[in-house]
């Protein structure tokens, strides 16, 4: 468990009072979050309740209506390629171009990033997520199973110190969730910082240093993901 | 240099979707053919009147066909997001633009061997290989200049409900000196150049492609912060 | 706001007086023209109609630009005043002059250069408005707007000069260009009546936006007061 | 443009000027109308 030492150190994310308003609706408000290096952060809540905007607002997807942040004591305006650079996202979509193949999904990504990926390369990521024998295929025939394992590998083949999940597990398949659960566990062990949200609970309690509950954009409650389940097994 | 590097990879990749996505290509081919037909119809079986507007209705088919060209570009982006994976990778938004400009620049300037000789064969035009060579140098400009402020604004209305009725309305009386100087500078060419204009309008060409990519690079980061 | 209103409605006054007097001058005072004859009047609100159009999309232009730069609601407002009243007075310029046409030369439409380019930028920032209205978050529609303005205003001098080339085989019509001492007061008076009122137009259209601004102004939630769980990292 | 004087046209003035005052007011009375609307709301 990354403790006291973590501590000292710059934190991965740290938001003050940070809030985002679509319209007259606050998706988002008075966040105050500070995610030390090396931790997993589990998001929980209903629908609706701020996880999507949160990892947005952090991915530097959407600019804060009020508040700051700093991803490693960069500030996301100022610094915003570094930021990029630091962290990676997955969120609901794929990103993917369905005419393109696997192969070459993941080059277009690895050169936009500054680096060339070797066919060898490509290919052991590729067996990774068992599409190695769909490299060659255009990615619009993949099943919607396939295509998230996909575009997860851009956890992989980038180095980002911060990973930022929305629903990782969702359109997985049992061995599917037992490997993103694998990674996860080896991001940790790396030094990594994950944040993800996710309504598998049973499943993503387990894999957390702490756990925050969101309510109607606001953080509710935290604590560890033993706790969790019992918290929310307690209100349900 | 990596910036350039970048550019370069979205012009790649958009290169590659096109060749797989042969089926679009063709189909934007045919809708200018098939618009330099009913143009013929509209002016009648008059052949002196049809040479006279041939040029025009060679740029015409080009423009119409443009925004065919650019909303599908980047209909392919927001299909799955993907321009999304784009920005949240470590990408200069303006190696994004030059790369997105450049690629349609290129697919503007395939229209040209397909819509020209049917033009030449339509309105029976004669043309000369030095003639044919200047006309690809004034269709490139010309493709250039509707690229720049095209893929801006392609990029902006991608996401919005209306995109088919905005794109044009917004391009259309924006590239007004293109149009104005293809199909003057075209009509040269194809008619007679007496007086030698034709550079005249060349240079008007290549400066409104010159300033409107240096404008709208210094725009698209702004068009994009908080993605599209 | 009280006292903003006085100053607004003040201005506003002070153009509709300028108006009257200055086209009771031109109407009624001036002489006619020596070729044009009566028709010659039209000028008298045809031209501060076309320097204020113009006035305006400068503005509108520099506005966009501080817009883009300061991200300020206020300067998003006063950019699409500007567009929008640039564009009445723009549209009355079109009108004005079909009739002046239909008078001097005997057709409705002229493709004159000003004429042209004026019908080109009615539409260049029709559109502006056109995308605004299409754009749902107040934040990404400021940017916007800005960047459709300043991109539209860089095409005038291009059109312009387009048009001119394009007209240059043709023969180029005749303006007056004989002007008396009676003809300039009228012509300067309704200039100004003109900017007033514009001014008077933008700072209703700027409190329209800016109160629909604040509509969307809702006050973050209270802050709920975190429940249970214990606080270890 | 013809050559001599062109005389009368007193009704194209007219219409210029009303055409003016009526897109004035026209547009002042919709500016007046969206911001009480807006105000109120």
């Amino acid at each position: 468990m990354p403790s006291r030492a973590a501590n000292t150190a710059i934190p991965a994310v740290q938001t003050t009072g940070l809030g985002k308003r679509f319209g007259r609706q606050w998706a988002l408000a008075h966040c105050d979050l500070e995610v030390q290096p090396g931790e997993v952060l589990l998001l929980a809540g209903a629908n609706g309740s701020g996880k999507t905007t949160l990892l947005r607002l952090i991915a530097g997807l959407y600019k804060p209506t009020q508040g700051s942040m700093s991803i490693y004591g960069m500030d996301p305006e100022q610094e915003k390629l570094a930021c990029r650079r630091t962290l990676t996202l997955v969120g609901h979509d794929n990103y993917l171009y369905s005419q393109l193949s696997a192969l070459e999904m993941l080059q277009v990504w690895t050169r936009l990033r500054g680096v060339e990926l070797s066919e060898e390369q490509a290919i052991d990521l590729l067996r990774e997520v068992d599409l190695q024998d769909r490299r060659d295929y255009p990615v619009g025939g993949f099943s919607a199973g396939m295509r998230k394992r996909l575009t997860l590998l851009r956890t992989r083949l980038e180095e980002p110190k911060l990973v930022l999940l929305d629903e990782p597990f969702s359109a997985l398949d049992a061995s599917g969730q037992n490997l993103i659960e694998e990674w996860i566990e080896g991001y940790r062990s790396a030094g990594k910082t994950v944040v993800l949200a996710s309504h598998n609970l049973p499943r993503s309690s387990k894999l957390c240093d702490r756990a925050i509950l969101l309510q109607q954009g606001q953080m509710l409650w935290q604590g560890t993901g033993a706790d969790l389940l019992n918290h929310v097994g307690a209100t349900a | 240099m990596s910036l350039f590097r970048q550019a370069l990879t979205v012009v790649r990749k958009d290169l590659l979707l096109e060749w797989r996505g042969k089926g679009r290509l063709i189909s934007v081919l045919l809708f200018g053919v098939v618009t330099l037909l009913l143009f013929s119809f509209a002016v009648g079986p008059d052949s002196t009147l049809m040479r006279a507007a041939a040029g025009g209705f060679l740029v015409l088919a080009l423009l119409l066909s443009s925004t065919l060209g650019l909303s599908e570009s980047f209909r392919v982006e927001q299909e799955q997001r993907a321009i999304e994976g784009l920005l949240l990778l470590p990408v200069d938004p303006i190696a994004l633009y030059y790369g997105k400009t450049l690629s349609n620049t290129l697919f503007l300037m395939l229209l040209a061997p397909v819509l020209t000789p049917v033009a030449l064969i339509l309105y029976s035009v004669q043309l000369d290989l030095q003639g044919l060579a200047v006309l690809l140098g004034l269709w490139t400009l010309a493709a250039a200049g509707l690229s720049a402020p095209g893929t801006l604004y392609a990029a902006m209305t991608s996401r919005l409900q209306s995109q088919d009725v905005l794109l044009p309305l917004l391009l259309f009386p924006l590239v007004i000196p293109v149009l104005m100087g293809a199909v003057k500078s075209i009509t040269l060419i194809l008619t007679g150049d007496p007086m030698s204009q034709v550079s005249a309008w060349a240079t008007l060409l290549a400066s409104f492609a010159i300033i409107y990519s240096s404008l709208c690079g210094l725009l698209f980061p702004h068009a994009i912060e908080e993605g599209i | 706001m009280t006292r903003q209103f006085k100053w607004d409605s003040g201005l506003g006054l002070l153009g509709l007086l300028l108006l009257f007097v200055g086209s009771y001058i031109g109407l009624f005072v001036a002489p006619a023209e020596r070729y044009m004859g009566e028709t010659q009047r039209i000028m008298y609100v045809h031209v501060p109609c076309a320097w204020n159009a113009m006035l305006l999309y400068t503005l509108a232009f520099i506005f966009a630009i501080v817009s883009l730069w300061t991200h300020r609601p206020k300067w998003d407002a006063v950019t699409t005043a500007a567009v929008e009243v640039g564009i009445v007075l723009n549209a009355l310029l079109l009108v004005q002059g079909s009739i002046w046409a239909r008078a001097t030369w005997g057709v409705w439409w002229d493709w004159d250069v000003r004429l042209t380019t004026s019908l080109i930028m009615v539409l260049l920032f029709a559109g502006v408005l056109a995308l605004r209205s299409f754009v749902h978050d107040a934040g990404r529609r400021a940017t916007w707007t800005a960047i459709a303005t300043i991109v539209a205003f860089v095409d005038v001098p291009l059109v312009y000069f387009c048009v001119r080339w394009w007209r240059s085989l043709h023969q180029v019509q005749s303006t007056p260009d004989t002007v008396a001492p009676m003809m300039v007061v009228p012509l300067r008076i309704n200039a100004f009546a003109i900017l007033f009122l514009a001014i008077w137009m933008m700072a209703q259209r700027v409190r329209v936006e800016l109160a629909r601004r604040a509509q969307d102004q809702v006050a973050e939630p209270e802050r709920i007061a975190p429940i249970g769980g214990s606080t270890n990292a | 443009m013809p050559d001599g004087v062109i005389v009368g046209g007193w009704s194209y003035v007219i219409a210029a000027y009303s055409v003016t005052a009526a897109g004035l007011i026209a547009y002042a009375w919709s500016l007046v109308h969206r911001r009480r609307k807006a105000e109120l709301e």
